[in-house]
């Protein structure tokens, strides 16, 4: 997948210092023949989950781990990701038109690439306006944006309010039907993979470079000629717009949107799933996201209880893993080889 | 021959202190200016409106025969300005090379390049290794810019605006918490560079003072009390008692 | 809306600022001025209300049960300081979001598991049950006017303390360059230790006043934590003044907001004036230096 | 030979503050299945427990584990629309039953009824339709109607107008989760209304009642709740604010019949408390279950008969008079409460007098029962 | 003695920067630390002030040891820091930096009270309610001297106090540092001005990668011009 005009970033290089990652995805691609093999094809949903969620944590991390942004209205602009899909399929199956302007799809070659845009552009629109801020400033005013967006959603009667909206519609992409479980969760990791891939490069080119030199230190940005704004507003949007794509995504996987999708704890989840798996690395938030969803899935049927084993193993790991999961793998970024990605050092 | 810098009547009033007094100066391009005076006399603050961190409330700046006043900070850093910061401002968590490759980078201008990876790119670390040795720090060019030491991460300070390749450098006390041998060989390199660049500096140690500069302003209590020829400025009697003392 | 009513309405925003303050005030001590985020700040609150209940169920009077609870969730907080979060005073911002995340996970399974799921009782103390004329026809609960009282008090005590006392310096201090605190004498690590336990009673004792007149159950913490971190942020974090006047105007906006404005405006009131405050005032009202 | 099991899955909210719904709710379940001996039709049940934390997308990955990896064949105990919303579309289109212990919102009773989908306790509106009947029997003039800003309390609200045809005062909706009513109260005060009729589950309801009391409202304006609100899962809580309230009710523990009498009695004995109605009901759709299948001799892998037996269901309810309407939702008697202290000193919902005989929900007309 | 050393090692993580320094500091001694940059001194400031810890080595004062203790005990004893880079606390006022590191005890000398300092800074006294932030360089530094002096201290160190401060100024910090001298106090003082640093200091060492190169009085470092060249470079 090499770019050959440019011999200059060099994946094995890369792939060198972030090996795991290929583990990762190998396991995650050998679930299906795993639950076959069991029986058990909840696990394709289970992870189905989980590598949605990844998708949201890396691109949240993008803009938490590189650029210093902690955003919690990443559930916000999942969810207009996913209420794009679900609103478009509703008029479709209802034969009805949206705002009576336009009628809807169940075509998600067309609605996906809507959800990204949407998403882009709500990203765009707020960050405008929150950027400016910084710091745990940034975190509320985030926060204030994400439950404008849930009210707004619970606000459109239409479309169910607070009990969400059901997909009836069969979506399919072009030709292709994508939505049997199986077929979905490949497509699901094609899209996780190919967010890894392009997050790893941004990080790593002049504009991810800047992206993390704001975080550090805005006003020197400034005085080398940087206007920063800008770029993290490139950032947000990018980040938004790949978040709203894994919303796209579930709203065709689960046949499902409800505004609790956009809850801002769901966003606090994303955080956690971010930090717990490990920021240094682009792929560590998915770690993070696979080992939160598998607590969520299997401690509450061992116990009642649930909560405080999760809530200790959270604490465990923060208390002794400084790096989040990836420092397990004795992988976080050695101080003189920070601004590598242990590509080379 | 045209100022390239040229302030106009500055003034800059801080909650119940007048910081910037009807100030006016000019710096002449390849000139050496100075600029002196006690602690709190607003040298900094005067820097910062140069630099467009601080909006004056009145008066003019131009630059190159352009009025930049309303001008926001990374314009005038594109139009060949470069700031030093009196208190070290650089990005901890890069390697002292990758503080310098921002800097060529945005010298460069081409922050929205998305794809090649500017960690490897020549364009950006050849030019960076040059600004490291320039100042000498080019042995420690893979340390992370937290673990210098002081003195060092003043050094890399410099080594960030020479990168720039600005037509005016801003210095505000490049020499202060750089040891005796370092302080002497910066007055060195800035007085290789004293052909190329127009500088304006600030600066308590006279010894690189009046070694470098071609013309020195003092200021007292954000007004412009003297200007003229380092050896005018030495012996004049004001200037010694309000801030030289005896022993200059 | 007639003179009157506006009137009480006045006062209902006015109470429920005052209320809000309350509940900010320790979390404004350790994440203001601490510069500790501890989410779990919302369980102290809970365990305040919890352990005052148990009090009034054992002892039958509502003072007396102040009285033992407040130093019980001091002694919370304490020990929190002391196990987890000591050694993230350091840490980063997430790193502190994380782990009293954890927290907050673990605190509610331990009170469901000790108080069970079913909201438990708080009476309003007989002395304070009634309602006080306080015009013509507008009648306003006792103790409501309670609340009111304890919260300006608290805040004025806060004000004094951190403002005006060498401890208040030394925390600030502290805050800000733990090292060099140090290096001056200050024994970082005790007044923080300190002001943690005094930020948990207060927490608990905001639990103890919602107790009366909110359900008090599992989880009851993490709205009044939202709301708490709402006002600390809209006034600059570490500025109690600012503080104060934030939770004010969010009480007054948001009982108005809720009566004059359609109920999707209304809803989303507090936070629409949040985000408007940060656009004008990206470091909040009362921005603190530094 | 070993009976194969039937395999139940029973889902709601555990965790977090409407925990004690799916408490109450599995205890009541769990009371049906220890008179049952935990056999239907002659076959062990194996129940799978889930927690859904109000969230739907986790009520969804539960049914899912529970339906692919427990095969379960029936699945019940949720207790909130939205969640439930959510999991029908898997739960039926994997074959499975659903049997509802609690939320029955009215698209499921309508276009969307299914063969498969019993509402065994109510239709949400069927809450507060009789409650309507009441207030207008009363006399009242003017009316003045709360509830959260959620489908199922716009259902309430919906119910209460179907019957009831005087003025609305208001007709307020406030945020979910609210805790501070005093503005609300406020312009209720203002607006000076014959009576107040709220939708407050859980610990909203304890916040309004508190408040309505302190404001010193409760002699003033009478404070009426339909059912599903002022019960066992906060009457502790609530204390004296509640006492003289009237609320609406499809049970009681006061309703006079032996299958009543005996699971109030064993409920206490069992769990040391009063049943709550969401307890009762939970119950109820266990005991309806277990005669269901008891009839067709424990074959419920034969859908259709299934579906009959369901259809047709006999058994002794503790709501007395019980039977489904042609939507899979119950044809019910609604009666009035009054929040009195019993001779232990507990708050407890003292039966006062039936409201309305086999109400029906408004929905049926609307539902095509496919065949299956 | 009033400060000893001995074989102290420490460093940064895993990056060891003193390799066994070991150095001495009388009652009423004034002592340098004199090198190049990045050779340890500002480390092994930080060493004696508990603010690095010493991984091998012992550090007594008066007799005591304290190199386990925690900062604040050891500032405590009587050690009074004006750090390197002034970090004064923005969130606090010019009197609040003051006022929170006072300290009422005297060893002998005259007592650094409020009033004193403000006499001894006249700038500040202007400067009382700004914030930490809202000083110019030199203002910082003077409060970082002003806050040192009112823990009134039986070692002053001082890393580089006079680091931005207007030559009068410097001029004036060195009168009175040497009054504080002759009032009997200890000081610790890194600087660049060496002709400076000669008329205050008894004794000099130089730090040469964390190590001590050379120990010598005033007189014999003014008599050994190698020093200068090999070390300091001048
Ligand atoms: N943000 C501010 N608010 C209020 N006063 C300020 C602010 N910034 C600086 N000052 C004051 O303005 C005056 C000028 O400060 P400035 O930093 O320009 O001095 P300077 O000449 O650079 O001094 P030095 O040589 O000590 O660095 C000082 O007295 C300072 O206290
Ligand atoms: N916080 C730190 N983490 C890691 N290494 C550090 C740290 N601070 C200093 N160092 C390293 O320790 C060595 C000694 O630094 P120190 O600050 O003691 O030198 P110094 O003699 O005071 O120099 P200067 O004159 O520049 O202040 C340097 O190589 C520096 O890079
Ligand atoms: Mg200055
Ligand atoms: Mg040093």
């Amino acid at each position: 997948m090499a770019d050959q005009s440019n011999p200059s970033f060099s994946l094995s290089a890369w792939l060198r210092g972030n090996w795991p990652i290929l583990l990762v995805l190998a396991a995650l691609a050998l679930v299906p023949t795993f639950a076959a093999a069991t029986d058990n094809p909840f696990l394709i949903r289970l992870f189905t989950r989980a590598v949605i969620f990844s998708i949201v944590a890396v691109a949240l991390n993008f803009v938490l781990g590189y650029g210093g942004l902690v955003s919690l209205m990443h559930s916000g602009l999942f969810g207009v990701g996913a209420y794009t899909v679900a609103i478009l399929a509703f008029h479709d199956y209802e034969a009805t038109k949206f705002l009576g302007l336009f009628a809807g799809t169940d075509n998600l070659a067309i609605s996906m690439p809507l959800a990204f845009l949407c998403a882009m552009g709500v990203a765009a629109l707020t960050g405008i306006i929150s950027l400016r801020t910084s710091g745990t400033y940034f975190i509320m005013i985030t926060l204030a944006f994400n439950q404008m967006l849930y009210y707004f959603f619970v606000a459109l009667q239409q479309y169910g309010g607070e009990d969400g909206l059901q997909v009836l519609a069969n979506l399919h992409f072009a030709d292709f039907n994508i939505t049997k479980r199986t077929t979905f969760y490949y497509v699901a990791v094609g899209v996780l993979t190919a967010t890894i891939f392009v997050f790893a490069r941004l990080v790593q080119s002049r504009f991810g470079i800047i992206l993390r030199a704001t975080s550090q230190n805005e006003r020197r940005v400034v005085a080398l000629g940087i206007p920063p704004l800008r770029y993290k507003l490139m950032a947000f949007a990018i980040s938004g717009a790949v978040t709203g794509l894994a919303g796209a995504l579930w709203a065709s996987g689960q046949a499902f949107v409800s505004p609790s999708d956009l809850s801002w704890v769901r966003a606090g989840d994303y955080v956690v799933m971010a930090v717990l798996g490990g920021m240094g690395r682009v792929w560590g938030p998915v770690l993070g996201a696979i080992l939160f969803v598998l607590l969520e899935a299997y401690l509450p049927s061992w116990t009642q209880f649930w909560q405080l084993p999760f809530g200790i193993v959270v604490v465990l790991i923060v208390v002794y893993l400084r790096g989040g999961l990836v420092d397990v793998l004795g992988l976080t970024r050695s101080k003189s080889a920070s601004n590598t990605e242990g590509g080379h050092a | 021959m045209t100022p390239i810098l040229s302030v106009n009547n500055l003034y800059k009033r801080f909650s119940g202190l007048v910081a910037t007094n009807d100030l006016s100066l000019n710096v002449m391009p390849g000139e050496t200016h100075a600029l002196i005076g006690p602690n709190g006399a607003g040298k900094t603050t005067l820097i910062a409106q140069l630099q467009g961190e601080l909006a004056p409330d009145s008066g003019t700046i131009s630059f190159k025969g352009r009025d930049i006043t309303q001008e926001p900070p990374h314009r005038r850093s594109q139009l060949g300005m470069a700031r030093s910061f009196q208190i070290t401002s650089i990005f901890p968590q890069f390697t002292a090379l990758a503080n310098v490759s921002l800097a060529v980078q945005a010298q460069q201008g081409h922050g929205f390049k998305f794809w090649r990876d500017a960690w490897r790119d020549p364009a950006l670390n050849g030019p960076a290794m040059e600004a490291l040795a320039t100042i000498g720090l080019d042995h420690r060019a893979q340390i992370v810019a937290e673990d210098l030491s002081h003195g060092e991460r003043r050094q890399l300070e410099l080594a960030m605006a020479l990168a720039m390749k600005p037509s005016l450098l801003l210095l505000d006390e490049p020499m202060a918490g750089m040891g005796r041998q370092d302080g002497q060989r910066m007055t060195r390199i800035l007085s290789g560079l004293k052909k190329d660049y127009a500088i304006l500096i600030v600066e308590h140690d006279m010894d690189a003072v009046f070694a470098l500069a071609d013309r020195v302003s003092v200021l007292v209590a954000g007004s412009m009390i003297a200007t003229g020829e380092p050896q005018s400025i030495r012996t004049d009697a004001a200037v010694k008692a309000a801030y030289l003392g005896h022993r200059s | 809306m007639t003179l009157s009513l506006f009137i009480e309405q006045s006062l209902n925003g006015v109470q429920l600022g005052v209320q809000l303050f309350l509940m900010s005030a320790g979390l404004t001590l350790v994440f203001g001025i601490m510069n500790l985020i501890n989410l779990a700040h919302g369980s102290l609150y809970m365990a305040g209300a919890f352990f005052a209940a148990m009090f009034i169920k054992i002892t039958g009077n509502f003072l007396l049960a102040i009285a033992l609870a407040i130093p019980c969730t001091a002694i919370m907080g304490i020990l929190m300081e002391l196990i987890v979060l000591r050694r993230f005073y350091a840490r980063g911002h997430l790193d502190q979001v994380l782990v009293t995340f954890g927290l907050i996970l673990i605190f509610n399974d331990l009170v469901r598991m000790v108080w069970g799921v079913v909201p438990v009782p708080m009476p309003v103390p007989a002395l304070l049950s009634g309602s006080v004329e306080i015009m013509d026809g507008v009648l306003y609960p006792a103790f409501r006017l309670a609340i009111l009282s304890v919260g300006l008090v608290v805040a004025l005590g806060l004000y004094v303390v951190v403002v005006h006392t060498r401890t208040g310096m030394w925390i600030r201090a502290g805050a800000s360059n733990r090292p060099m605190a140090s290096a001056l004498g200050v024994d970082v690590q005790l007044v923080f230790a300190l002001v943690f336990a005094a930020g948990a009673a207060l927490a608990g004792l905001a639990g103890m006043m919602a107790g009366p007149i909110t359900a008090v159950q599992v989880g009851m913490g993490e709205p009044i934590l939202i709301l708490a971190l709402v006002v600390t942020v809209i006034g600059g974090i570490g500025s109690i003044r600012g503080a104060f006047i934030a939770a004010l105007m969010i009480g007054i906006v948001d009982t108005f907001g809720r009566v004059l404005l359609p109920h999707a405006l209304g809803s989303m009131v507090i936070f629409m004036l949040m985000a408007l405050i940060l656009a004008w005032r990206p470091k909040g009202l009362f921005p603190v230096h530094g | 030979q070993a009976q194969q099991p039937i395999k139940i899955g029973f889902i709601s909210t555990m965790s977090g503050p409407e925990g004690v719904l799916g408490r109450d709710l599995s205890d009541g379940f769990k009371l049906a299945l220890k008179h049952a001996n935990n056999t239907f039709g002659g076959r062990p049940v194996q129940v799978v427990y889930g927690d859904d934390q109000v969230k739907p997308d986790v009520g969804r990955q539960v049914v899912d584990k529970m339906l692919e990896s427990d095969k379960v064949q029936i699945v019940t105990g949720i207790n909130f629309s939205n969640v439930l919303l959510a999991v029908l579309k898997p739960v039926l289109d994997a074959g499975a039953f659903y049997i509802s212990t609690n939320a029955g919102p009215s698209i499921v009773a309508g276009r969307q009824c299914h063969p498969r989908f019993f509402a065994a306790a109510f239709q949400n509106d069927q809450n507060y339709e009789g409650m309507g009947q009441y207030l207008r029997e009363k006399g009242y003039k003017k009316i003045y109607l709360m509830a959260p800003n959620y489908p199922a309390g716009k259902d309430m609200l919906t119910g209460v107008k179907r019957y009831y045809k005087g003025d609305v005062a208001g007709e307020v909706y406030t945020t979910m989760g609210q805790l501070d009513y005093s503005a609300e109260i406020a312009q209720i005060r203002a607006a000076k209304p014959d009576a107040v009729l709220v939708f407050y589950p859980g610990g909203m309801g304890i916040n309004f009642v508190k408040q309505y009391a302190q404001a010193g409202l409760k002699d003033q304006i009478p404070l009426y709740a339909g059912a599903a609100v002022v019960d066992q899962t906060i009457l502790p809580a609530l204390g004296d604010a509640a006492l003289g309230m009237y609320t609406g009710a499809l049970w009681s523990e006061y309703l006079d019949n032996a299958a009543n009498k005996r699971f109030a009695a064993d409920f206490e004995k069992e769990y040391n408390r009063i049943p709550s109605p969401y307890a009762a009901l939970a119950y109820d759709t266990g005991r309806m279950m277990q005669a269901a299948i008891d009839s067709i001799g424990g074959k419920i892998e034969d859908k259709v008969a299934f579906q009959k037996a369901m259809e047709n269901v006999k058994f002794e309810s503790v709501r007395g008079n019980f039977k489904f309407n042609t939507n899979h939702f119950p044809i019910q008697d609604y009666y009035l409460t009054k929040i009195e202290k019993d001779e232990k000193g507990r708050l407890v919902a003292k039966l006062q007098q039936k409201i309305m005989s086999d109400l029906t929900d408004a929905y049926s007309g609307d539902c095509k029962m496919a065949a299956q | 003695m009033l400060l000893d050393m001995r074989n102290i090692e420490a460093g940064y993580g895993h990056a060891r920067v003193l390799f066994g320094l070991s150095l001495t500091i009388g009652e009423g001694e004034v002592v340098t630390l004199i090198g190049r940059n990045g050779m340890g001194k500002t480390t092994t400031v930080r060493t004696i002030m508990g603010m690095v810890r010493a991984e091998r080595g012992e550090i007594h004062l008066a007799g005591e040891r304290i190199e386990k203790l925690p900062s604040h005990s050891i500032a405590r004893l009587g050690l009074g820091l004006v750090p390197e880079g002034r970090q004064i606390f923005p969130n606090l006022s010019v009197r609040e930096n003051l006022l929170m590191a006072g300290i009422d005890r005297s060893w002998g000398a005259e007592r650094w009270t409020f009033d004193r300092v403000i006499d001894f800074f006249p700038r500040l006294g202007e400067r009382m309610s700004n914030s930490g932030t809202q000083l110019s360089g030199g203002e910082q530094q003077m409060l970082a001297i002003g806050r040192a002096l009112m823990t009134n201290p039986r070692l002053l160190i001082l890393d580089e106090a006079t680091e931005g401060l207007a030559p009068v100024i410097r001029e004036e910090i060195w009168a009175r540092l040497k009054a504080l001298k002759g009032s009997g106090l200890s000081i610790l003082v890194i600087d660049k001005e060496l002709e400076a640093l000669c008329e205050l200091a008894d004794r000099h060492y130089v730090v040469e990668k964390g190590e001590i190169a050379w120990a010598g009085t005033t007189a014999e470092l003014m008599a050994n011009p190698a020093i200068h060249e090999t070390y300091l470079g001048v």
